[in-house]
């Protein structure tokens, strides 16, 4: 079996064409579906056949079986958007261990689980982004909610740090930041969590809702309570899923970098790191097709770049 | 005995291998790989922890109960565990007290049950909740991510040349354990007939509350025992293990031919229908089928599966009533003859 | 005059829903007294929309949990009907809302006829058919969406207000709740076929025997909790107007919390919707005043599961005594007749 | 013209006939008794007549024709109606919707006439000179309040034959004499009955017509005032049988168990008596006066609030069944399928239910053990089975109730508390049961006998207990004991 695989990532990983596995957090919600298109378009370009499939809930020991069983079927390479970046890294060490390379992507897995990580536009300028935004809309000053997706979610946490650490700088001060709800990546929850923010925080003036199906759903909510004008919304999601609030003045400035994109550079970190072109080095780089030349940074993670930002005016020229 | 091959053919235990080699025939045309020994002896390994929950379980439905919060006490023992080797401690210990914790949840549904005189449905219901709240409070953060080795090898180890996962040796320990415990003893006994009749057994001098909270602790035991593997073969100790995880534990059960209503059930099906989910869901994983797909297979399987399982069982009694019919008329004859003498 | 045991079953009787009122009344009074604008309309109107979709499933759910059943595939219908209400809205715009809930509810209804056939025709214990529909209807809903969702931005002005409007100051959606609360409670107390469930519940065997037509009932009662589940899919649409594959995961878990909480007995045979009702209500206002507090995530569930230990305890406390006490009334009749027998 | 008949009728599960080829008519407005042993196929018949079970072969009857019952509703529809051997009542629902279950009356509206309903089943109830409230929830009421209800029911729906299995099985005398005046009343409304019972005195006082079966086949059909008991007997057992309460002598002994003040407060209060060595006291009064409810408290179901129990000299505290066990009692219950066995379960295990501590040394059953014992009680008891393999779900009641007894007997105990023992028994069994129970004493075991049939009492006792209303009124020897006294001192009628 295990002299199967071998084979195949030893060898044979030196040809041009591989076989690549993605596995969102779990399939079945557009996000992931997107990513996975720009997966599948990046492998066509490179000539790599790319597979996209995962378990139905955001359950990391739902995700293991597709690792193991992408090693079993002679994948050269796992790219991953981890449910939880410790149980999933064992699974990826095997699969490393039999000469599979592993890229995480929207999710980190467990650092010594993966060669590079591409990252949502990179942290930081997330992060100070979504302040801004919020803050440009507010004067700089009130209370403010930030409506995250689960607890335990990886890139999720890594925004509220920065947020929290750029709250703390003088231009910021004026904003307080009055609570983290969770919405669980799911649309009711986040709906019901952000009317919680309304009642507990009446005088609330800003939310931050870095989730792509929370984001959508707290500017409904905030709609149906006529509170759009009271209450600045921002934060990450398709233009498509804002285009209706965002043109009523529910959620006036938010981001997001191109779900396609972010698949496509994914899939093609992973060949180059199949063409040893990449090992997770900072200052290596290289041209992702159709999106330039990208370089890595530091923890060997990858920046998407910064975010598209959508606006009442620029959204009708994004449709995704 | 010709009475006993007349029953093989038409025991569950014996649809489910014939399902599990048809299965394995279906998943071979799906992919190439399905049939290499490295496949056949990993192929079960990611569903250990819920095959363990699941051996827990049956006990409780056999009983005659249901424990639909396994996996919140899998949740917490493992968050438990992880804390307690954070806190310094060494890892066996942290692991024992995880058993130990699993175990007393299990008997606080039991005592709910059994001697406050709740529906256990209700009962567990609600822990469900409780008890995976519970966890998060204990910790709702990442949680430990690097144990010892010695210790991750029940979920991730081999033996024998690499080749054995440590997990499918547990699990099959275990089984063989609890399948003695459940068929071969006294306390077997009393399950089942508390799950048949438990006013009968309680006239009849069985310890009932006893022996119904001693089932619930099992089956929380178990969840601490699979929370051990969890944590083993994922290597993380966060408060949502194993969420999600309850309709599988469930489905392995009752696929496993055990009455849902109490009172019948064997441990070697509850096994065989484990090993089946793993294989087919393997399978399909091999042949890329969408996770979506997957549930769907398995669902329509499981009723398909108890479809059969209630036309089989009809077959099962009309063969018993003949056997009853030809019995009853030699005993008609012989208790004429004895008349015949006695008068 | 003495009690009789009927003044004494009625008795218990109120004291069920009487719990569950008091329960109620203590949580109103505590997160009154602890979280301000606890007692705001505002805040009731929240509640009420919470409330209305659970306790639309909780009605069906009482009816199969009366006949000695379970449906656990409501969260996968209310999903599948959500989705499909809000697709097709968003592909024929001028469609009329009516037709919409039409759609829902009959798709519902086939749902809930495949629940019914497989438990009353397949004979599969139900708790086991709907483990497996609620997989198998999932599943359908994933292969439908193909990983895409209706968004807002494609749905009719009308149906995304529907949620919004609040006619007598109450939200829409409470509206079709209590429509359909009163609707079940008239049709357990008045309508023949309605008691059967009772009947059906408390003894299938004698059901059976009486002449009832138990099958032909459970099946009844799985359609209906089928098509509420398809009304509280279009409901669900209403209120989160873009849907996806997860719309309505574990809703099932309210629906039966409510009913438990509700005091309808898990073996069937009793229980009202009335209890049903209040058990969701009982369980929104607990959610939302915690919400208030500003308690985690975390204690909400604890306490949550906890509460549906407390009620049953409660209730199963209630009846104990009640049958004790009935039992006792009884013999202290007999002897009372005997004695007058005697005397003759 | 007969109102019913059967002609050849037969009915096999699998392959066993239940009946064979049984054909007999049923005259208008008379009282048919239908007899024969434990299995001899008369609850089958019932199940035919009323369309549960479908026969497969012969034909029903109605007015002269043929007629296919599809299910209950059909045979209600037909005026058959059935009272079943184990009430079948719903404990969830009060009284009147019990009787008019699945035909509840209705408003122009189609609604259920609640008023209707109630006044109509008080109607009945105080026909039947029942003394509880149609509003009262079933749950609370006893056996016999019970069968009264089946009877309600059975009279709401204007049956024109009512088929009474077994009906008397929980009645007490009193009981038993108001339904047979039911019965004669309906007889002036043209209404017939099918009455199957084992109590053959009873069979005599109602019956009209005698139906015998034996091994599901038909034997005879005579006018009752042709047979006499001992005939009747003959044809049912297929032989003639020896005295139907053979009593051995026993040396009767010291006392082995000593009850003093016993008390359940609202249920029986301040009963003393004791039980020697080899001796059988019996326990009479009527269904209701609390009899079983002592024996549950002292086989430990039940809590004594007061009085103490001493087993041998030494004080004893019924905790549990198990506890009661150790010190060698037994408890026959008088419920056999709610309280006695485990129906899916089979002989053997039902019979070595209550001695597995012994039977499993280390906790470890051991198979071959089990067997042997079960074999032997088979033997003994002449249980009608094939193997102790089979399922105790498909035998007869008399059967089953045999296996009952010997779980209890399995345990070797001392002391042997038995609660209407021959409760739905045929008088072939029965005489076995009874043979068996005074060889137990002869033996030395220490017996007390609860039973509603006086004969039974009459026929076994060495002594008479008399309880009414939960106090002890009467003690007895077994030569002041008669019929009169005992009912006397049950109904508290000054003599
Ligand atoms: N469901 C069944 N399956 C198999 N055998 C059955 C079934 N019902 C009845 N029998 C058999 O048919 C025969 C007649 O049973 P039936 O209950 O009619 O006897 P019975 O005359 O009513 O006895 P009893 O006086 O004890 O009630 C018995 O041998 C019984 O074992
Ligand atoms: N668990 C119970 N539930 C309902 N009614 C009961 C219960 N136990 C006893 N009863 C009824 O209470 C009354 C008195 O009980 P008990 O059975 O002790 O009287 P008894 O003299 O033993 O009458 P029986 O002839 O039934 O033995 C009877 O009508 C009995 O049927
Ligand atoms: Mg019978
Ligand atoms: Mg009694």
């Amino acid at each position: 079996g295990s002299a199967k695989s071998d084979r195949t990532a030893g060898p044979a990983a030196k040809q041009a064409t591989y076989k690549i596995f993605l596995i969102p957090k779990f399939i079945g919600i557009p996000v992931f579906t997107l990513n996975g298109k720009g997966g599948k378009e990046a492998g066509k370009k490179l000539g790599d056949t790319v597979t996209y499939n995962g378990p139905t809930e955001a359950s990391a020991a739902k995700q293991v079986p597709f690792i193991d069983t992408a090693v079993r079927q002679g994948y050269n390479a796992i790219v991953i958007s981890a449910n939880d970046p410790n149980a999933v890294a064992p699974a990826l060490k095997r699969a490393q261990d039999r000469g599979l390379k592993v890229v995480s992507y929207d999710a980190d897995a467990a650092k010594d689980a993966r060669t590079v990580y591409v990252s949502p536009p990179d942290t930081q300028s997330i992060g100070a982004g979504l302040v801004e935004w919020v803050g440009s809309q507010v004067g700089y000053k009130g209370q403010i909610a930030i409506l995250s997706a689960t607890t335990t979610a990886a890139n999720q946490n890594a925004w509220i740090a920065v947020i929290k650490k750029t709250l703390k700088k003088p231009k910021y001060k004026g904003l307080k930041l009055a609570k983290i709800a969770y919405g669980n990546d799911n649309d009711t929850k986040s709906a019901q969590e952000t009317q919680a923010l309304l009642q507990a925080y009446p005088n609330l003036k800003g939310i931050i809702a870095p989730t792509s199906v929370g984001l959508p759903a707290a500017a409904r909510v905030l709609q149906q309570a006529k509170k759009c004008g009271s209450i600045a919304l921002t934060g990450l999601a398709t233009p498509n899923s804002m285009r209706a609030y965002t043109k009523k003045g529910c959620g006036k400035k938010f981001g997001l970098w191109n779900e396609v994109d972010f698949g496509y550079l994914a899939v093609y970190v992973a060949h180059a790191v199949l063409d040893g072109k990449l090992t997770g080095k900072a200052g290596e780089s290289l041209v992702a097709g159709r999106l330039g030349r990208r370089t890595i940074g530091k923890n060997s993670t990858m920046p998407m770049g910064p975010p598209l930002v959508f606006t009442p005016k620029n959204i009708d020229k994004y449709h995704f | 005995m010709r009475r006993v091959g007349l029953g093989v053919l038409v025991r569950w235990e014996t649809v489910l291998v014939l399902l599990i080699l048809a299965v394995g025939v279906w998943c071979r045309s799906l992919s190439p790989l399905f049939l290499t020994r490295v496949n056949l002896l990993d192929l079960a390994t990611p569903y250990i922890f819920i095959g363990l929950m699941a051996l827990g379980l049956t006990f409780v439905i056999i009983a005659g109960e249901i424990d639909i919060s396994v996996a919140s006490i899998l949740a917490v023992s493992v968050v438990v565990l992880g804390q307690i080797y954070e806190a310094g401690a060494n890892i066996w210990f942290a692991a024992l007290v995880g058993l130990l914790v699993a175990t007393g949840l299990g008997l606080v549904n039991g005592f709910l049950v059994a001697v406050v005189g709740l529906p256990s449905l209700a009962v567990t219901l609600g822990t469900l909740a409780a008890y995976r709240g519970l966890a998060f409070l204990i910790h709702s953060g990442e949680g430990v991510a690097s144990f010892p080795t010695q210790f991750t090898n029940i979920g991730i180890g081999y033996v024998w040349g690499q080749q054995v996962p440590v997990a499918l040796l547990v699990f099959l320990g275990a089984a063989v354990a609890l399948g003695f415990l459940l068929h071969a003893t006294r306390f077997g006994r009393y399950i089942y007939a508390l799950g048949a009749n438990r006013e009968a057994a309680r006239y009849s001098g069985i310890p009932v509350t006893r022996a119904r909270i001693a089932v619930f602790g099992l089956s929380g035991l178990l969840a601490g025992i699979a929370g051990l593997v969890y944590v083993g073969f994922f290597g993380s100790s966060r408060a949502d293990a194993a969420d999600g995880s309850l309709l599988d534990v469930v489905t392995a059960v009752v696929l496993g031919g055990v009455d849902i209503f109490g009172g019948s059930g064997s441990m070697v099906g509850v096994v065989l229908s484990v090993l089946l989910v793993a294989e087919l869901r393997n399978g399909m994983q091999l042949d890329n089928i969408g996770g979506d797909t997957q549930n769907i297979v398995i669902g329509v399987l499981l009723l398909a599966a108890i479809l059969a399982g209630n036309a089989i069982r009809a077959l099962q009694t009309s063969g018993l009533r003949t056997r009853i019919a030809r019995a009853s008329k030699k005993e008609v004859v012989r208790t004429a003859g004895q008349a015949e003498g006695t008068t | 005059m003495k009690l009789s045991p009927q003044t004494l079953a009625q008795a218990a009787f109120r004291l069920r829903e009487a719990g569950i009122f008091i329960a109620l009344t203590v949580a109103v009074l505590l997160f009154w007294a602890r979280a301000n604008n606890f007692m705001t309309i505002a805040n009731w109107q929240d509640i009420a929309t919470d409330v209305a979709i659970v306790a639309v499933l909780a009605v069906g759910q009482t009816m199969v949990v009366l006949t000695r059943n379970i449906d656990l595939s409501v969260g996968s219908i209310v999903g599948l009907t959500a989705y499909i209400s809000s697709d097709t809205l968003a592909h024929h715009h001028g469609l009329p809302l009516g037709v919409v809930v039409l759609l829902a509810v009959t798709i519902g209804i086939g749902l809930g006829l495949v629940n019914g056939l497989l438990v009353t025709v397949g004979r599969i214990p139900a708790i086991i058919a709907t483990i497996g529909t609620l997989a198998i209807f999932r599943g359908l809903l994933f292969e439908i969406t193909n990983g895409q969702n209706v968004l807002a931005f494609q749905l009719p002005e009308r149906f995304l207000n529907l949620a919004a409007r609040k006619p007598v100051g109450l939200p829409f959606l409470a509206w079709i709740a209590i429509a359909i609360a009163i609707a079940g409670a008239a049709v357990l107390r008045w309508a023949p076929w309605g008691r059967d469930f009772y009947a059906v519940g408390s003894n299938p065997d004698a059901a059976r025997y009486a002449g009832i037509p138990v099958g032909r009932r459970v099946l009844t009662a799985f359609v209906l909790s089928g098509a509420l589940a398809g009304l509280g899919g279009f409901m669900f649409a209403a209120r989160f107007a873009s849907v996806d594959a997860v719309a309505g995961t574990n809703l099932e878990f309210d629906a039966v919390t409510a009913v438990v909480i509700g005091g309808v007995n898990v073996f069937g045979g009793s229980g009202t919707v009335l209890g049903a009702a209040l058990g969701a209500v009982l369980v929104a206002t607990i959610q939302d005043g915690f919400t208030l507090l500003k308690l985690s995530e975390f204690w909400k569930m604890f306490f949550n599961g906890t509460a549906i230990v407390v009620a049953v305890t409660i209730d199963a406390l209630v009846t104990q005594r009640l049958q004790e006490a009935l039992r006792r009334r009884r013999r202290a009749e007999m002897v009372a007749a005997r004695e007058q027998g005697a005397a003759t | 013209m007969s109102l019913v008949e059967l002609r050849g009728i037969s009915k096999a599960y699998g392959g066993v006939h239940a009946v064979q080829d049984v054909s007999f008519a049923i005259a208008a407005a008379s009282t048919h008794a239908l007899v024969g042993e434990n299995g001899a196929g008369k609850s089958t018949l019932v199940k035919i007549l009323t369309g549960v079970v479908s026969p497969d072969e012969g034909a029903v009857i109605v007015d002269g024709e043929p007629r296919s019952i599809g299910g209950p509703s059909a045979a209600r529809r037909l005026g058959i109606v059935a009272m079943y051997q184990d009430p079948t009542v719903f404990e969830d629902l009060t009284v009147a919707e019990n009787v008019f279950a699945g035909r509840s009356p209705r408003t122009r509206l189609g609604a259920v006439d609640w008023k209707a309903m109630r006044r109509e089943a008080s109607r009945l109830l105080e026909e039947l000179g029942a003394d509880f409230a149609p509003d009262a929830p079933v749950r609370g009421l006893g056996v016999a309040d019970r069968q009264l209800i089946e009877i309600a029911k059975a009279l709401s729906s204007s049956a024109r034959l009512l088929i009474m299995d077994e009906p008397t099985a929980a009645l007490s005398l009193q009981e038993v004499d108001t339904l047979f005046a039911v019965v004669r009343r309906l007889h002036e409304r043209r209404v017939s009955v099918l009455f199957i019972s084992h109590r053959l005195e009873e069979v005599s006082r109602i019956a009209d017509t005698v139906t015998i079966l034996r091994d599901g086949r038909h034997v005879e059909t005579r006018p009752a005032a042709e047979l006499k008991h001992g005939e009747m007997i003959r044809l049912m057992v297929g032989r003639s049988l020896d005295a139907l309460f053979p009593k051995e002598e026993a040396e009767i002994g010291e006392p082995v168990l000593r009850a003093e003040g016993l008390t359940r407060r609202g249920v029986f209060s301040n009963i003393s008596f004791e039980v020697r060595r080899g001796e059988i006291v019996g326990l009479a009064g009527f269904v209701g006066s609390g009899r079983t409810e002592v024996a549950r408290c002292i086989f430990g179901i039940d809590r004594l609030d007061a009085g103490r129990l001493e087993i041998d000299g030494r004080p004893f505290t019924p905790r549990s069944p198990r506890a009661a066990l150790r010190r060698g009692l037994a408890y026959l219950p008088e419920d056999r399928l709610r309280q006695g066995l485990i129906q899916p379960m089979s002989i053997e295990r039902n019979v070595t239910m209550a001695v597995l501590p012994e039977l499993a040394p280390g906790g470890i059953v051991r198979p071959r053990r089990e067997r042997r014992l079960a074999r032997s009680f088979m033997e003994r008891l002449r249980i009608k089975a094939s193997s102790p393999r089979q399922i105790v779900r498909s035998l007869s009641g008399g059967n089953q109730q045999k296996v009952v007894l010997s779980k209890w007997l399995a345990t070797e105990p001392r002391i042997l508390i038995l609660d209407e023992p021959t409760h739905g028994i045929d008088v072939g069994t029965k005489a076995d049961v009874h043979r068996t129970i005074s060889h137990l004493a002869a033996q030395g075991l220490a017996i007390l006998l609860i039973s509603s049939e006086l004969p039974e009492i009459l026929g076994m006792a060495d002594r008479v207990l008399v309880i009414r209303e939960g106090r002890l009124v009467g003690e007895l020897s077994r030569e002041e004991a008669t019929q009169e006294a005992i009912v006397q001192a049950a109904a508290g009628v000054a003599s």
